[in-house]
């Protein structure tokens, strides 16, 4: 390392955890035992890493600037689109009968709203509200 | 060692690696939208690599190659998360 | 001559007029061409009979293979063309009576004239391949003629028996025709006359002997080809006088003859020819009198008649070769005028069988004596000229070598033939009138006249027989190839008149024994023993049958064996020829691997097996993807970004399309397969592997020396204007290919929506899609959609310098419409885009394909790239690429568009 | 208002994408979106306006950042260890915020913070369901996203 | 001139863009396709005429030299090749205004029919191998959405095995074409004529040789590639039946007789003996599965199988002559062929039916389009004098000169039983009463000119072309002696 | 790499082949694919493979320098790429409208339908 300058060690910092980063979104991947979990898990840690990575990358090529801009514009878009395909994907995984919620799952206070026939969605009114908030986690 | 030598090195690896647990996510599932996270995932570990390789090939032009699959990649988890839900009806 | 040969052809198409116009007058109207033929022939009697003279005409037909239209008439042909064109006019007057009514009866004279016109093209062609071309002519004519009473089976199966034989012989003979001409360098006939010796000293004389042999033998009903003969007596009777007893059956003893001077005179000559006619001249004759049916008894007369003419060709002497012409001559009198009556008997009283007829002298006296002289003329009994025909044939076979076994062979046969003429002539008229199922009249003038005429001039012929010798004389010459010394006729007390006697007599025995001796014989039944008609049939039926198997297994393999074959044919080639060829040197060195490529190259293998054993479809997919996404990985790696961006954008649109189509299909049963069929695939599939895997190992073991690279790198910017040299290479260096390439796409998105908007036929309706929109998804499309419908364009844009270009471009633009489809709903998008996605298609290839035209005003080539000299502002230099470039942007656009939003629309059909 | 700043927007990501700032660029940038704003303005802005909170967004960024930065390493202490200790559950958070937009960048928010997912928002646009790792109460999750994010989200629009 | 070489892809081209334009204006498109066929016709016969007079025309797309960019070249073979195209697009798409259905003609019939032309034309005139594969691409494109167009369930079931068996075919071809690059570094086929000599691993030149012969091959349905034709050919509509079997198997056997007059021309002497093993057994298997079938069109379509293998045949001899019976045999063949295909439908639309067992009747009720069908039908047959007897007589000829009396007496037995499949369909559909006495009668009028009107035009061109066969037999000639020596070609391309 | 290479191309044509020697026709569809894939990555490799230079002139360069990667096996893997594409999107909607008429998957029933 002693062979990098200041900038090229900044960078290879920066990579380095956006790489730490995405190798623990692909264990959490491969961890987490639901799919609420992995996507907690993936959705996050790869926007992180992807966003260090490319701050590392953008500081070695500082001095190019349309090069800067793109890789700005790949993380900004990372950043619009990954939680909308998270969004997308867990609903759909959560309508999906096949997915399993973890044994550890103690509260779903969206099963009771969701009506899979007609796939409607209600909010959850004052009562229900007041009921759920009695709720605690059994100690396992 | 040079930076690229690092990237190449060092990186490049650590990516190589995440790419295997997510890649043991699409072949295991169980469910479709495991899958589809699991290949989200690696769409993004893909990112990473190209931008990387842009250090280590010298060539910027790897970056323009990066956003298409970040424009495109968005597209096709929001299709594959559509499609599971029509699934239900 | 030409034009003679010409004539009849020329006449066909005006006959179905003339049977428009005069009904059942046709038949004399239409007699008038053949006595006009047969007017024309008998004025060159004089000339060509006298002076030896050979009348040749040749026109230039196809001369690149050295066939031309040539035509000779010598003696041999202008005896064959008199008997075509006289017994032609006869038949044609009796066709018309006979058929009388007949609504097809323009058809008829048709095919009559077709035949008369080809079998004289035949007699008079001076090429062989022209006389070939007449000789099938013949073939076809018959075949119409024998199958004209269409509706009925028997007359179709016929027919097709006739052709299929005579035309199996008549390939035999084409391929001996054409051997014949490879040896001599000619095909004109009467240039082979004087080759005869190198042709018969070469190696394929044999060869070509039998081939044509074989032709004429089957055209001649010769043993063992003549069972379709009789079979032939299905047509009605004017075809049967002239084609099958008169005329074309004899054009295989014509062309023996022809060929005589060339083939003739060796042993094999001898052999083969003598035996077959002798053959032939004893079985058609036996089975004759063992018929009842009247025209079966003249086939067969027929069939040994032609034996008799063969036998005697065979023998090839003089002698033998006269008495060959003369019992031609002889022979087709007779016989057509026996067809005739039996034409008319059967016309007149609906029945045809010997046994049920009797007495009708008294009923048909007319008829009766048209019978009675061509039967005397068969029976040899003077002063017909049958009698002479009788007497030449015995002259012949005492002087030959071999002479009593031929001519007790000649004997034998001859001694059926009066039978037979006794069974045909006098039997039916003679004795008690029997009832018949037809009240039995005497027939129309059209119908006797034939037989009368011919009966008459076969007694004029036989009292003043030395008024055929000239023309004989030239027959036979033509024939013997030499001069031949003057030719005689006459009575003469010699051995022959005492043979004749004997046949005569033996003849008589036999007709009178007729009765008792069938049954005695039947157990030994010749025909059924010999069986050649069931060799035949059962011959076809067993080329048939293994069709039959072949048409089952192909019908009933799976398409999947087929594959197989595909596969193993590949690397069984492939992989001989990589394990011969030792050449192949491979010699690559292992090289650095580096840890990231390893992984990458582990994790396609190990995606591309996980599609092999996915349980679920969209596993497979989405392992599917896997792959892809890590052979644009590869791209990347070694420096093809162009390619990784396509692949990339591909690859999520192909699993677009995947999961559009496959997830709402319901669950389908999986196929267990044999262990081992899986094995035996995946051996195979294995294979397949190895041997690419070894190609690329010893493609790569040579260096590359691209012709073509060095010039892009130097040309690109220089030449093109452009960065991206591959960019340069689709839009301009190879701009052809993109622009089959968008083309492939556009008809892809066609077929894609015609697949989904017609089903069995009829169109399906559009369903609106209601999906189950996101709000929060709906909120982020708004942003994301310009964002990247500009993105789109950005790439477009410096495609020519950087990675991108039209392609990746338009996919982009695909993808926020796809988007903002799957937000809101395909309705909208549509709403969103304003144009019809197929007008936008046409719109891109419109400007593609323009984009090219604008070097052809100035005296370009297509395509040729033409720039506009100064930068625009953010377009840069601005030429034709770029504009193709939009093409092909806007056709990608369209094209994803249309497939997407198409199934989208259909997905809530499904 | 937003179609405007959307046309900025797009001039300015043009411009960056091209990488030459120069205004003949830029303003290519500024008509090409225009045009685009103008063809799709139907689909895009149905209705809503925008308010432009320059100091707030700044602000607001970094907050979101240093919230992300903290949860990532409690995943990531998660996800390292090899004793599971989550207490995951999907809870219902009842909105305060009324845009879509509004509503977006919340749930995007929430998402994108590590442990928690936005599942999804009732139909009447009153409740957003979250699944998160971490719910030791339901009362007090509730609360913290209601105080963190949605107050800041409402900040920014007011 | 320039323009003229290009013209053959760019006016189909151009038709089939202005029939996207016209969607849903079924009229317009078919106006504009007769328009269109009509000229490529046209443009075959001037670059017929302009390569019979002048040589070898080539011109480089783009101006960009051979080899580096794409080049188009006419010779002889590819100016005929063309010609019969357009002649064939003509007379099919004149056929289609009255045969296919408005529905089909509402989703693209029209503009389909022309980008299968515009690929044909474009496999002949490219002197480029991988353009070869992009035109082959797009005739493959169009003829699988025009097989599949309609979605009926023989459709479907026919398309897939096409689609599958062409794609495995592309892919042979596609790495075939990686290789030969690898190999030769070059793509123009004339100078690959040059630098695939230089190769030093004959192996590899060899197993190109087969990839070549395997890819074309299935293409052009040989043995044992060919079953995939069989098993589609009779489900689409008559019209698109007839225009693939004029014109699809043929581009298969063109681009044979191309590689290998022209590239694999050392390769020859070891593949001779399979093509020649392959062309016998393709005509047998053909003749076989035509004798054992009862359905018109599947009687027909076997026999495309067989002829193929006299085209193999002739190229497996590799004579001047031979070559010129393979010329003289194709497009014979195509006339013939596409005819007997035409009137199938005809007869269909009489008969309500293919099965023979069910036809019958049609030379009593249309004795006109009993004389129709027999002239191409005696032509397939080779009864002389029609077109079918001057194939056979020079193949057979080409044959014995060289002394292959095996694969020449198969050939003749072979000829034997497309005669006994030709009497069975005129036996069947023509002579033998029809067995639905319930069907009324239905003027031939009722058929329309625009069915009877290329029939007519075919019948009549199968008879000239064997009367009047010298100027056809003088000019395959031409043509095969032009292939047999290909350095002309090499030259035009490479002069510049 | 290039051996590497070679042998996952040998696998990816292995289990191509292997697919579409299956009855279902799905996974005949998939098997295509996977060939399409291998044979683009055949033409890659055998166009041999150059590390990271790809075929592009640098801002103010005339001419492209060595090294790069050969960009004409690029330019046709990419006009193959897209024609495959193309040919596979007709091919999975003809499956599945083959699929809704006849009701099933298996090749082996579709194709022997006479
Ligand atoms: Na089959
Ligand atoms: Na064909």
């Amino acid at each position: 390392m002693l062979e990098l300058n200041l900038r090229d060690t900044l960078s290879f910092i920066s990579l380095l955890i956006g790489a730490v980063f995405i190798v623990i979104a692909g264990l959490g991947l491969y961890r987490m035992p639901d799919l609420f979990m992995r996507m907690s898990m993936t959705t996050k840690a790869s926007t992180m890493g992807i966003g260090f990575i490319v701050i590392g990358v953008a500081i070695h090529f500082y001095a190019d600037r349309p090069v800067v801009t793109k890789l700005i514009a790949i993380a900004i878009f990372i950043l619009l689109t990954a939680p909308v395909s998270a969004h997308m994907l867990g609903r759909a995984g959560y309508r999906d009968a096949l997915t399993k919620l973890w044994s550890g799952t103690w509260v779903d206070e969206l099963h009771d709203q969701y009506n899979r026939r007609q796939h409607t969605l209600d909010s959850m009114d004052e009562a229900e509200l007041a009921i759920a908030n009695q709720k605690k986690p059994e100690l396992t | 060692m040079t930076l690229a030598a690092w990237v190449l090195y060092v990186i490049l690896p650590l990516l190589s690696l995440a790419l295997l647990f997510a890649s043991y996510r699409v072949l295991k599932g169980p469910t479709i939208a495991d899958r589809v996270v699991a290949v989200d995932l690696i769409t993004t570990i893909g990112i990473a690599i190209i931008v990387c390789f842009a250090i280590v090939s010298k060539h910027t032009l790897f970056i323009d190659v990066a956003m298409v699959v970040a424009l495109t990649g968005f597209l096709g988890t929001i299709a594959f998360a559509h499609y599971i839900e029509q699934q239900k009806g | 001559m030409a034009l003679i040969i010409l004539l009849g052809f020329i006449v066909i198409p005006l006959i179905p007029l003339l049977h428009r116009w005069l009904g059942n007058q046709i038949g004399w109207v239409v007699s008038l061409l053949p006595f006009g033929l047969t007017l024309y022939f008998a004025s060159y009697l004089g000339q060509i009979s006298r002076t030896d003279k050979v009348l040749m005409a040749t026109y230039e037909w196809v001369p690149s293979l050295g066939v031309n239209l040539s035509f000779r008439m010598d003696g041999l042909s202008l005896i064959f063309a008199l008997t075509i064109s006289g017994i032609g006019t006869l038949v044609f007057l009796y066709a018309g009576g006979y058929l009388k009514g007949d609504p097809n009866l323009g058809k008829f004279y048709v095919y009559l004239t077709f035949f008369m016109a080809s079998m004289l093209g035949l007699v008079l062609a001076n090429d062989i391949l022209l006389l070939f071309v007449f000789w099938e002519l013949t073939s076809i004519a018959s075949y119409l003629l024998i199958s004209y009473y269409h509706s009925e089976e028997a007359s179709r199966e016929a027919g097709k028996t006739a052709l299929i034989v005579t035309g199996s012989g008549g390939l035999a003979m084409l391929a001996g025709l054409i051997l014949l001409s490879i040896v001599t360098q000619t095909s004109t006939i009467s240039d082979m006359f004087g080759q005869a010796d190198a042709i018969q000293a070469h190696h394929l004389y044999i060869a070509i002997l039998v081939l044509i042999s074989l032709g004429a033998f089957a055209k001649s009903a010769q043993f063992p080809f003549h069972f379709w003969l009789p079979e032939a007596m299905e047509a009605p009777a004017p075809v049967s006088a002239f084609l099958h007893s008169a005329t074309m059956v004899k054009a295989g003893i014509y062309l023996l003859a022809r060929l005589h001077p060339i083939l003739g005179g060796t042993a094999e000559w001898h052999w083969l020819i003598t035996s077959i006619g002798g053959i032939t001249m004893l079985v058609g004759g036996y089975l004759a009198w063992q018929q009842t049916d009247l025209k079966r008894i003249l086939a067969y007369t027929t069939v040994s008649a032609l034996g008799i003419i063969t036998f005697l060709l065979g023998i090839g002497t003089k002698e033998t070769i006269k008495a060959a012409l003369l019992f031609f001559i002889v022979h087709a009198m007779y016989k057509a005028a026996l067809f005739m009556v039996g034409g008319a008997i059967d016309h007149e009283t609906g029945t045809r069988d010997i046994r049920g007829l009797g007495g009708l002298r008294s009923v048909m006296p007319i008829t009766a004596l048209g019978a009675a002289l061509p039967a005397l003329s068969m029976a040899g009994i003077p002063p017909l000229l049958g009698f002479f025909g009788k007497e030449v044939i015995y002259e012949g076979t005492q002087h030959a070598d071999w002479a009593g076994l031929l001519t007790f062979a000649a004997l034998l046969g001859n001694l059926f033939n009066v039978t037979a003429a006794g069974m045909v002539a006098i039997r039916p008229f003679w004795g008690e009138l029997k009832a018949t199922p037809h009240h039995a009249h005497e027939a129309p003038w059209m119908m006797w006249l034939g037989a009368v005429v011919l009966g008459i001039v076969s007694l004029g012929l036989g009292m003043v027989a030395s008024a055929v010798l000239p023309l004989l004389q030239q027959g036979v010459e033509a024939v013997y190839g030499h001069e031949v010394g003057e030719l005689h006729l006459g009575y003469a007390i010699n051995l022959s008149l005492l043979l004749s006697l004997i046949t005569l007599t033996g003849g008589i025995i036999l007709y009178y024994g007729l009765e008792k001796l069938r049954p005695l014989v039947a157990p030994y039944d010749l025909g059924k023993r010999l069986g050649v008609a069931k060799g035949y049939h059962a011959l076809m039926n067993g080329i048939l049958k293994v069709a039959n198997w072949e048409g089952r297994l192909i019908r009933h393999t799976h398409m999947r064996y087929y594959l197989l074959v595909i596969m193993g044919t590949l690397v069984i080639t492939m992989g001989y020829v990589l394990i011969s060829q030792a050449r192949l040197g491979i010699d690559v060195k292992i090289g650095e691997i580096r840890f990231y490529e390893g992984v990458l190259a582990l994790i396609i293998m190990i995606a591309a097996v996980a599609v092999t054993v996915a349980q679920s479809r969209l596993a497979a997919v989405t392992a599917l993807g896997v792959v892809g996404f890590g052979v644009a990985i590869i791209f990347v790696l070694f420096g093809a970004p162009d390619l990784a961006m396509t692949q990339f954008a591909i690859e999520v649109l192909s699993v677009i399309l995947f999961v559009l189509v496959l997830y709402r299909l319901p669950k389908f049963r999986t196929w267990k397969q044999r262990p081992s069929t899986t094995i035996r695939d995946a051996i195979f599939a294995g294979g397949v592997g190895l041997v690419m895997t070894v190609i690329v190992l010893a493609v790569i073991s040579a260096p590359l020396n691209s012709r073509l690279t060095p010039y892009f790198a130097q040309a690109s910017y220089v030449e093109a204007q452009g960065r991206n040299v591959v960019n340069v290479i689709l839009v301009d260096f190879r701009g052809f290919d993109t622009m089959g390439e968008i083309t492939v796409l556009a008809i892809a998105a066609i077929g894609v929506f015609g697949l989904l908007r017609l089903h069995e036929g009829k169109p399906l309706q559009r369903k609106i899609y209601r999906g189950f929109p996101s709000m929060i998804l709906q909120t982020a499309i708004r942003y994301l959609v310009p964002i990247l419908l500009l993105f789109s364009i950005f790439l477009l844009l410096r495609g020519h310098q950087e990675p991108g270009g039209g392609f990746v471009g338009g996919l982009v633009a695909a993808a926020a419409f796809a988007l903002y489809g799957i937000a809101y709903d395909v309705a909208a998008a549509r709403q969103a885009l304003r144009v019809r996605p197929i007008l936008v298609i046409a719109s891109g290839l419109a400007l593609a394909v323009a984009s090219g035209l604008f070097s052809i005003p100035n005296n370009k080539t297509y395509m040729t790239s033409m720039w506009y000299d100064r930068n625009l502002p953010a377009l840069g230099h601005v030429g034709t690429p770029f504009f193709f470039d939009v093409g092909v942007y806007l056709v990608v656009l369209g094209v994803m568009l249309l497939i997407i939003f198409n199934l989208a629309e259909q997905e809530e059909t499904a | 208002m937003r179609p405007l700043l959307l046309n900025l927007f797009l001039g300015l990501i043009w411009t960056a994408l091209t990488g030459e700032f120069t205004s003949v660029n830029f303003g290519i940038g500024l008509a090409g979106g225009y045009i685009l704003i103008f063809i799709f303005q139907g689909a895009l802005f149905p209705n809503g306006s925008y308010h432009k909170k320059v100091f707030q967004v700044v602000y607001f960024f970094l907050y979101f950042f240093w919230e992300l930065l903290l949860s990532n390493l409690r995943v990531a202490h998660e996800v390292l260890t090899p004793k599971f200790s989550m207490k995951p559950g999907i809870v219902g958070i009842p909105l305060d915020l009324k845009s879509d937009l509004e509503i977006t960048i919340l749930a995007n928010l929430i998402t994108l913070t590590p442990g928690t997912l936005s599942l999804d928002v009732s139909d009447d646009k009153k409740t957003l369901y979250v699944h998160s790792m971490y719910v030791t109460d339901v009362d007090s999750f509730r609360a913290s996203i209601k105080n963190g994010f949605e107050k800041r989200v409402q900040e920014l629009f007011q | 001139m320039n323009t003229l070489l290009v013209l053959p892809i760019l006016v189909p081209f151009i038709t089939a863009i202005l029939c996207l334009f016209a969607w849903g204006h079924v009229v317009l498109q078919r106006w504009l396709s007769v328009t269109g066929t009509a000229s490529l016709l046209v443009v075959g016969l001037m670059l017929l005429h302009t390569v019979n007079r002048e040589g070898i025309q080539a011109i480089q797309i783009g101006s960009w030299a051979a080899p580096f960019g794409i080049t188009v070249v006419v010779d002889l073979f590819s100016a005929i090749m063309v010609s019969i195209t357009g002649l064939m697009g003509l007379l099919v798409v004149v056929y289609s205004l009255g045969s296919i259905d408005f529905e089909r003609q509402r989703f693209g019939y029209y503009p389909l029919f022309c980008t299968l032309l515009m690929g044909v034309s474009g496999a002949f005139i490219t002197g480029d191998l991988f353009n070869l594969y992009v035109w082959f691409e797009v005739l493959l494109i169009s003829s699988f959405v025009l097989m599949a167009l309609g979605g009926e369930r023989r459709q479907l079931a026919g398309a897939i095995q096409y689609v599958v068996m062409n794609l495995i075919s592309s892919s042979i071809f596609l790495a075939a074409l990686g290789i030969v690059y690898s190999v030769t570094g070059t793509l123009n086929m004339a100078d690959l004529a040059l630098q695939i000599q230089q190769v030093q691993q004959p192996g590899i030149v060899t197993i190109l040789a087969i990839m070549f012969l395997v890819a074309f091959g299935i293409k052009a349905a040989i043995f044992p590639l060919f079953f995939w034709l069989p098993a589609s050919y009779d489900t689409p509509p008559i019209a698109v039946t007839a225009i693939f079997a004029a014109l699809l198997t043929k581009v298969g056997v063109y681009a044979l007789v191309r590689v290998f007059t022209l590239i694999f021309v050392q390769e020859m002497d070891g593949l001779r003996e399979v093509m020649l093993a392959s062309a016998a057994l393709t005509m047998l298997v053909g003749v076989f599965g035509a004798a054992s079938e009862y359905e018109f069109r599947r009687v027909l379509s076997f026999h495309i199988v067989s002829q193929i293998g006299y085209m193999l045949m002739g190229l497996a001899l590799f004579t001047p002559l031979a070559l010129a019976g393979t010329i003289y045999f194709l497009l014979h063949n195509i006339l013939a062929k596409t005819n007997l295909f035409l009137i199938s439908g005809v007869a269909q639309h009489l008969l309500g039916s293919y099965e023979l067992k069910k036809m019958g009747g049609l030379y009593k009720s249309y004795p006109i389009l009993g004389v129709l069908f027999l002239i191409p039908a005696f032509s397939l047959a080779g009864i002389p004098p029609l077109s079918g007897f001057w194939g056979k007589l020079l193949l057979v000829r080409a044959g014995l000169e060289i002394e292959q009396y095996l694969l020449v007496g198969v050939s003749l037995f072979v000829s034997i039983w497309t005669t006994y499949s030709m009497l069975k369909l005129w036996s069947e559909a023509f002579l033998k009463d029809s067995p639905q006495t319930d069907r009324p009668a239905q003027g031939l009028r009722q058929v329309g000119i625009t069915l009877l009107l290329p029939i007519m035009i075919l019948s009549l061109l199968t008879v000239l072309m064997g009367i009047l066969a010298e100027p056809v037999v003088a000019l395959t000639q031409r043509t095969a002696s032009q292939l047999m020596n290909p350095s002309d070609y090499i030259q035009a391309v490479l002069k510049g | 790499m290039e051996v590497l290479l070679a042998i996952v191309i040998g696998v990816l044509y292995a289990t191509g082949v292997y697919m579409i020697l299956r009855r279902s026709l799905v996974k005949l569809i998939l098997g295509l694919v996977l060939l399409g894939h291998a044979t683009n990555l055949f033409i890659f490799t055998v166009g041999r493979l150059t590390h990271a230079a790809p075929p592009i002139m640098a801002e103010g360069e005339k001419v492209l320098l060595p090294p790069y990667s050969d960009p004409l096996p690029q330019a046709l893997i990419l006009t193959a790429i897209v024609i495959g594409f193309g040919v596979q999107a007709f091919a999975i909607v003809l499956l599945k409208r083959a699929y809704q008429t006849v009701k099933t998957d298996d090749f082996d029933t579709i194709t022997v339908a006479h």
